[in-house]
């Protein structure tokens, strides 16, 4: 079965502070999943954990068989699983297309980055990419000179061109107006058809607009999962979360 | 996080005016041996003075090629390319030494003169092989660029950047300074190698040797210019830049980073040491001053003035910084070291670009 | 009859101090000869045992001793044996090793009875290098006179090597066994010489040097330990200024050498400024120690509210300037002070070899050198532990915008921490003063076992700063014996290289989040 | 015309003297264009510390010597460039000043590597150098007059003395020096004579250091231990420059007197003591070819001649300003002779040149390109003079082709 994404029992400890503590979840092939969770909760550190930015202390991750404990950003990223961050990180040397022509995919050893040369048909994908985050225009623009939104949007595109299997989105709509925040949505359900997405979100009317299963993580661990309505009126949740 | 990220490097375009200059330089410096041709009397006379200096500084501009493909396009800051650069100006020299063969002024067969009144009996196996010159050309490439890929491997996969690699480099270098300062080296020690007679059949004292050697720099020069053009104007190019500016982020698009630093770092290392191999027999000496730290730092600040990130910059900053050394070195020996340790504040504080960032605020850019 | 026996007894009576007095001046004249006749006619003067002598040996030995065209000696304007006003035209003796060392045979026998522990040590000394049977008798006397234990010692010796010097096989033997006894390699020396000399003493001496091989082994371990701290404690002088600014502050420095070269040169000027006035000039030396601070300091904090401060966040860039700086300062200092290397005297209680219980010797100045990196190290602590300064500082370093909220003036912080920083670089160039050249590029030559000494320990941790410097240099002392100096420092460059690559952070890291980035 | 300019020691002495009696008055020149004169010594860099005097040395001559009216009637001028401790910049200065420049004499180099890379230039553009330092020797340039010392000049009566009676008798020697070509060179000639003189290897102890070494512990204790072997050691030093201070500090902090262990040194005179409280070395030695305390007239005359040119007394003067000066004396006795400074006739009446150097000995140079130069040896006084205790009786000539060195049997001609 491939494209699951599968934690058991994974901790993570920064000198003693248990930033995961015994997290365990299944995201399974074209699902959508909303995270949410307060502040510390251990949402980002699980996203470094299937990324491989962090390593585990204890537990396994698996995705599509492959033990990502074992591997490095770049290898689990082959693997097709993209991860957008919080604060948008775009290369603001190069140009919007440079941007995606980078994130497109495609040999990634340096000898084929050196003989590479554009096809047409890449043209158009890129092309279609732009037209779809809104910046077909802005094409030969420096990523330095875009708006945020518009960061937001070229890193999401980035995320497309990778075309991977899994996607992690950290807070996508945080800065955005409220239509960019529904263009975002609708983007995110249309492309949850042919991948699993995990969205992690603070916005609840956002994450009510996606329409999708939430996962309510504490303290490193899941506290709470199902429907946004049954997670809202968990009661541990509304502890945790809206507060006493 | 390398230091670039706050100021990027612009992209590569270079402006039609740096063009042009880029262009007018080269045809200039072609002109210079036949000039040295014409009578002394005339207007348009050159020495070989100054053609000898000149073949130096193209030497020097390949260097501060392969410096600025690896700093200003990889964000890789090397303060040990110098080293580089002398490993294969020793190559170049042992193949140089052993051609002397029996001229050397005990007329020894093999063993150049600094062995025989060290009373070496026979050739140290690093010798072998380096009476043929495509082998010593080979070598002249390969030892850089293994050393490279040791020591970037080494940094790399261990994440180690900025600063801490400037750091190591620069003990790598020094400690090689050491290592070939010691006699028993069999490279001469301080004395390094120098007496060189001919090359590939021609006597080397002669304009004729001279013009030859400073074509084959202008040509190799010509290449290593195309070469870095190749690899900066290519996709590569681009994820070098993505790499200097957020290597994180870079990762996570699934580029194996490591690999394609060390590529660069390799290909740069490579470069030094072709520009080394040339400036030996133009210079007619090497000795491990080649390698002092304070080498490679200087060869780093051409590229700073010049304007990193941009291959006109590098060239420009080598020229425009030795000519200036010659000059003062000539007329205000004691103020050299004021005007040199200037630029270094200066060029950081003030002109980030370098000149070529001037030009470009000229051509309104 | 007995008048004739009276005559006679009265004849010799006076005769033999006569015949003394002609010789003792028959022998000074010789003072006046070549080298050779120089020497001899110390020794004879050392055995005829003439207090007179010591004056005149004095004179010669500091160069006092002048001689006149006719050979008439003079010492000081007056002559040499009548004290009467000398002939002016006069030229100093001159004399060699050799005479210097027969002068300090005689002195030996002339000076065992001075009243002064020093002289007497002094002479003991003597009679040990000098070695002849005649001293075993005046040495045995002395013996018997001395009180002071730590002379007493010296005397055995020197009575020990003048045994093994006899002719009678049975007094050689118990110089041997006497020798055996101690730990020094003068002693295994003169026996190795004496074996020589007298075979049929072969199996004693043997079993004596052996004796003294074993001592001499300890103390070769020990004194291998007290080089490499040494070495270290140089290291760590060095180091430490760099600690600060780059460990705590992310500044690179590479002017730090030149910080450090400033403070040798405060110690010059300082040095200069006393040497008018004679009952302050002996604390030039520990008084230079402020003043390096406060000197380097107050450049550390213009270079930092100048220049670095603009460049905060781009260390490849600070790192690049700060170097121009540090030619600037060199080529400055050089004009300013010359290419020549510049002459630091040591103070008295900085000179010479201390002996430690076992015999192991070390030296004066290293010794100061350690203790003092120390203490240094002590303030450095101090300072940022427990002053307020302190506080403020690593308040900025955690959180440079929470820290200004609540009032801390940042930039003023910065300034401090680097001057701080900058002023321990100076104190380190006045201890540097006293084992290295004081000049213009002094600090080069630490800059890169510097930073090796702060990444290899750990950036920001000052207990690393320490462990390190001191591994280091004990390793670095370790390997020399057999690898040599420059081998030695190449291979712990290329360890440490590998170490790193091992461990990024350094020996002492900082762990988890706070390290992430 | 000769008859006025012809230059000997007495002319050219007198010459100074008038110059410093009355400098206003200003020599009228024959015609014809100046004569080149080029300097090639650091003037920054490591090297600048030694090599600023011989600069300075240099352009007292040029002074003088047009204070008497020049050279063949012409005026003398000197052309000053700094190659900055900087080998390869040697070669490029060098080329400058015969091709740009076209100097016809050029003095200068200190060390052999910079000597070796300016030597090609010479050689292809028929120049000539005057090399005023002491050396490994093993070299002989037709381009080239070596007005220092070649290792029979220095280092192997130095050795004799420490062997002789008066220097001692030393039986075990320990060789430390400074790792480059002169010291391992000169310690190779040394230890072949040692052997020769029946003194075995295990006898011998050889270290080297790497330039400007400081930490000098363990060498200088390993030495205490070889001394301790029973017989009388000596240490013999080609320790260069920088590494000196503290050489020479860890000797007396470990309480080493010369009269224990006495080392005599080849590379330093009263230039490198004056960075030094010489106070606990009085009694160690230096060989040289000349020190300043030599007494004199020669002597007198050359200390006073640098007093008043540099305008301090304080000043010491040091064997390759010596040499510098007799080699610069001796060119222009020979460019007399020849009546022209084309190099190749100057060259040959560079051979069989004479002059009464400061050394206080007349001293020649022989078709072998070097000089004959006394030997001297000088223990280190309190204030940081020399106090000669041996000369040679007469000037010895140079053997720059060491008959120690196996490979130079067939080479050397008598």
């Amino acid at each position: 079965m491939s494209g699951v994404l599968y934690l058991d029992g994974v901790s993570v400890v920064f000198d003693g502070f248990k930033a995961l503590n015994n997290l365990s979840m299944i995201i399974e092939p074209g699902e959508l999943r909303a995270i949410i969770g307060p502040n510390g909760a251990g949402k980002t550190t699980m996203m470094d954990i299937i990324t491989g930015k962090t390593r585990p202390t204890a537990g396994t991750v698996q995705f599509a068989d492959h033990d990502l404990t074992r591997l490095d950003e770049a290898a689990i990223a082959n693997l097709g699983i993209g991860r957008k961050f919080q604060k948008p990180t775009v290369f603001d040397a190069l140009t919007v297309f440079e941007n995606l022509e980078l994130a497109l995919k495609a040999p990634r050893d340096p000898w084929s980055c050196l003989r590479w040369v554009l096809g047409a048909d890449y043209q158009r994908r890129i092309e279609a990419t732009m037209a779809e985050i809104g910046l077909a225009d802005r094409a030969h623009d420096r990523a330095a000179i875009l708006s945020h939104g518009q960061r937001q949007w070229l890193e999401i595109g980035m995320l497309l061109m990778q075309e991977p299997q899994l996607l992690l989105v950290d807070e996508p709509v945080a800065g955005m107006t409220d239509q960019e925040t529904e263009h975002t949505a609708a983007l995110l359900r249309r492309i949850a058809g042919q991948r699993s997405v995990v969205v992690v979100e603070h916005d609840l009317e956002f994450v009510r607009a996606l329409g999708a299963k939430v996962t309510v993580m504490c303290e490193g661990t899941v506290l709470s999962e199902g429907s946004i309505d049954h997670v809202q009126n968990d009661q541990r949740v509304i502890e945790v979360y809206l507060g006493r | 996080m390398s230091a670039t990220t706050i100021t990027p490097a612009p992209r590569i375009q270079g402006g039609t005016i740096l063009r042009g200059l880029l262009l007018a330089g080269l045809a200039i410096l072609a002109m210079l041996p036949v000039l040295n041709r014409l009578p002394p009397e005339s207007a348009l006379y050159v020495s070989d003075f100054v053609v000898a200096v000149s073949g130096k500084w193209i030497c020097y501009g390949i260097l501060a090629l392969a410096i600025d493909l690896a700093w200003g396009y990889a964000g890789i800051l090397s303060l040990g390319h110098g080293a580089f650069f002398a490993l294969g100006g020793y190559a170049m020299g042992m193949h140089l030494m052993r051609l002397i063969g029996p001229r050397g002024v005990y007329g020894h067969p093999v063993l150049p003169d600094f062995m025989v009144f060290l009373g070496y009996t026979e050739l140290p196996w690093p010798w072998w092989g380096f009476s043929s010159f495509p082998y010593a050309m080979l070598m002249a490439l390969l030892v850089p660029g293994a050393l490279a890929g040791i020591v970037g491997w080494l940094a790399f996969r261990s994440r180690i950047t900025g600063v801490y690699l400037s750091i190591i480099t620069q003990a790598m270098t020094y400690a090689l300074m050491l290592a070939f300062f010691r006699n028993d080296m069999g490279f001469g020690g301080n004395n390094g190698f120098t007496d060189f007679k001919e090359l590939l059949g021609v006597p080397l004292n002669t304009a004729g040797a001279r013009a030859a050697l400073f074509y084959a720099a202008l040509v190799a020069l010509g290449v290593s210019l195309l070469l870095c053009r190749l690899v900066t104007q290519s996709k590569l190019g681009r994820v070098l830049v993505a790499v200097r500016d957020a290597e994180s982020r870079v990762r996570f698009l699934g580029y194996n980073t490591t690999s394609v630093k060390l590529s660069v770092f390799v290909l740069s290392a490579m470069l030094a040491g072709l520009a080394g191999a040339l400036y030996v027999p133009l210079i007619g000496i090497i000795n491990p001053g080649e390698f002092s730290p304070g080498n490679s730092i200087e060869a780093v600040i051409w590229v700073a003035v010049g304007g990193r990130g941009t291959l006109v910059g590098a060239l420009l900053g080598a020229f425009s910084v030795n000519a200036l050394k010659t000059w003062l070195t000539s007329f205000a020996p004691d103020l050299w070291l004021f005007v040199l340790g200037g630029l270094f504040v200066a060029v950081t504080l003030f002109l980030p670009r370098g000149l070529v960032g001037l030009l470009r605020k000229g051509e309104g850019r | 009859m007995t008048r004739f026996l009276r005559l006679l007894a009265v004849f010799l009576l006076f005769a033999a101090p006569l015949r003394a007095q002609e010789g003792f001046e028959a022998v000074v004249a010789g003072l006046a000869g070549g080298f050779a006749a120089q020497a001899e006619a110390v020794e004879r003067l050392g055995a005829l045992g003439d207090p007179r002598a010591v004056p005149i040996l004095r004179a010669l030995s500091e160069g006092r001793l002048q001689k006149s065209p006719e050979g008439a000696l003079a010492i000081d304007g007056r002559d040499a044996l009548t004290g009467a006003p000398a002939p002016t035209a006069t030229e100093a003796i001159r004399i060699n090793n050799r005479v210097r060392g027969a002068l300090r045979g005689a002195f030996g026998r002339l000076e065992l009875a001075s009243a002064r522990d020093a002289e007497r040590a002094a002479a003991a000394a003597g009679l040990f290098r000098a070695r002849s049977p005649e001293n075993i008798q005046i040495l045995e006397d002395a013996l018997g006179r001395e009180a002071n234990p730590g002379v007493r010692a010296t005397m055995e010796r020197a009575l020990a090597a003048s045994r093994l010097a006899a002719p009678d096989a049975g007094v050689r033997r118990q110089g041997i066994l006497m020798l055996g006894g101690t730990a020094s390699p003068e002693a295994r020396g003169l026996l190795l010489e004496a074996r020589t000399a007298s075979p049929d003493l072969a199996p004693e001496i043997d079993a004596a040097v052996a004796a003294i091989d074993q001592r001499l082994q300890l103390r070769r371990v020990a004194e291998t330990a007290f080089q490499g701290l040494s070495l270290g404690s140089v290291l760590l002088l060095a180091a430490l200024g760099l600690a600060v600014t780059f460990g705590v502050m992310g500044v690179i420095n590479m002017a730090h050498g030149e910080m450090v070269m400033l403070g040798a040169y405060t110690t010059v000027v300082v040095q200069e400024a006393f040497r008018g006035i004679p009952w302050l000039f002996p604390w030039a030396l520990p008084l230079s120690v402020p003043a390096a601070f406060l000197v380097t300091a107050a450049v550390g904090a213009g270079l930092e509210r100048g220049l670095i401060r603009h460049l905060y966040g781009r260390p490849l860039e600070t790192l690049l300037m700060t170097f121009g700086v540090g030619m600037i300062l060199q080529q400055a200092v050089r004009l300013a002070f010359g290419a020549q290397n510049r002459e630091v005297i040591s103070p008295a209680w900085m000179q010479g070899v201390i002996t430690l219980p076992g015999g192991v010797e070390v030296t004066q100045n290293r010794l100061w050198i350690i203790i003092f990196s120390l203490l240094v190290l002590g303030l450095t602590v101090a300072a940022i532990r427990f002053t307020r300064f302190g506080l403020e500082m690593r308040a900025v370093v955690q959180n440079r915008r929470i820290a200004s909220t609540m009032g801390i003036r940042t930039g003023r912080v910065d300034a401090m921490t680097f001057a701080f920083g900058s002023g321990i670089a100076g104190m380190a160039g006045v201890a540097l003063s006293q084992i290295d050249n004081v000049s213009p590029n002094l600090g080069t030559g630490y800059i890169i076992d510097s930073f090796m000494v702060v990444v290899f320990g750990g950036v920001g941790s000052l207990a690393g700063t320490m462990i390190g410097a001191f591994t280091l240099g004990l390793v670095n002392k370790l390997l020399e014996p057999w690898a040599g100096a420059v081998l030695a420092k190449i291979a712990v460059l290329v360890g440490i290289m590998l170490f790193i690559q091992r461990r990024p952070k350094g020996l002492f890291a900082l762990k988890g989040r706070a390290a992430e980035q | 015309m000769t008859a006025r300019f012809q230059l000997s020691r007495r002319a050219l002495l007198a010459g100074t003297a008038g110059a410093l009696a009355m400098p206003a008055i200003r020599p009228a020149f024959a015609q014809g264009a100046p004569i080149k004169v080029g300097v090639l010594h650091s003037l920054s860099g490591t090297m600048a510390i030694s090599e600023t005097a011989l600069r300075d040395t240099v352009l007292m001559m040029v002074e003088n010597i047009n204070a008497k009216g020049g050279l063949l009637g012409r005026k003398v001028e000197a052309v000053v460039v700094d190659p900055a401790s900087n080998w390869p910049l040697f070669a490029e200065k060098a080329r400058e000043l015969l091709q740009v420049h076209k100097v016809d004499v050029t003095f200068g180099c200190w060390t052999s590597v910079s000597r070796k890379s300016v030597l090609p230039v010479f050689e292809e553009l028929n120049g000539l150098l005057f090399y005023p330092v002491q050396y490994e020797g093993e070299e002989q340039s037709k381009n080239v007059f070596y007005t220092g010392a070649a290792p029979n000049q220095q280092a192997i009566p130095a050795v004799e003395y420490l062997m002789s009676e008066d220097g001692g008798g030393a039986k075990r020697i320990a060789l430390l020096g400074t790792d480059y070509v002169y010291p391992r060179t000169t310690n190779r000639i040394l230890r072949a004579f040692l052997n020769s003189k029946g003194i075995a290897d295990a006898d011998i102890m050889e270290e080297y250091t790497p330039f400007g070494h400081s930490d000098w512990q363990g060498i200088v204790s390993r030495v205490k231990r070889f001394a301790g072997e029973g017989k009388k050691t000596a240490i013999v030093s080609t320790i260069n420059g920088d590494a000196n201070v503290p050489f020479y500090r860890e000797l007396g902090n470990q309480g080493i007197k010369a009269e224990d262990i006495p080392s005599v040194a080849f590379s330093v005179g009263e230039e490198e003591l004056a960075g030094i409280d010489t106070k606990p070395l009085v009694g160690h030695l230096a060989a040289w070819n000349y020190f300043m305390s030599v007494p004199g007239a020669p002597n007198d005359e050359f200390k006073k001649m640098w007093h008043a040119y540099i305008k301090n007394d304080k000043r010491v003067t040091n064997d390759p300003m010596e040499a510098t000066y007799t080699g610069f004396a001796m060119w222009a006795q020979a460019v007399t002779q020849a009546k022209t400074t084309a190099v190749d006739a100057v060259r040959t009446a560079m051979y069989g040149q004479k002059v009464m150097a400061p050394s206080g000995y007349e001293e020649q140079m022989w078709e072998n390109h070097h000089l004959s130069k006394p030997v001297m040896i000088g223990e280190i006084q309190g204030d940081g003079q020399f106090n000669i205790v041996y000369k040679t009786p007469t000037a010895i000539k140079a053997e720059n082709w060491s008959p120690f060195i196996p490979e130079n049997a067939s080479r050397r001609r008598g």
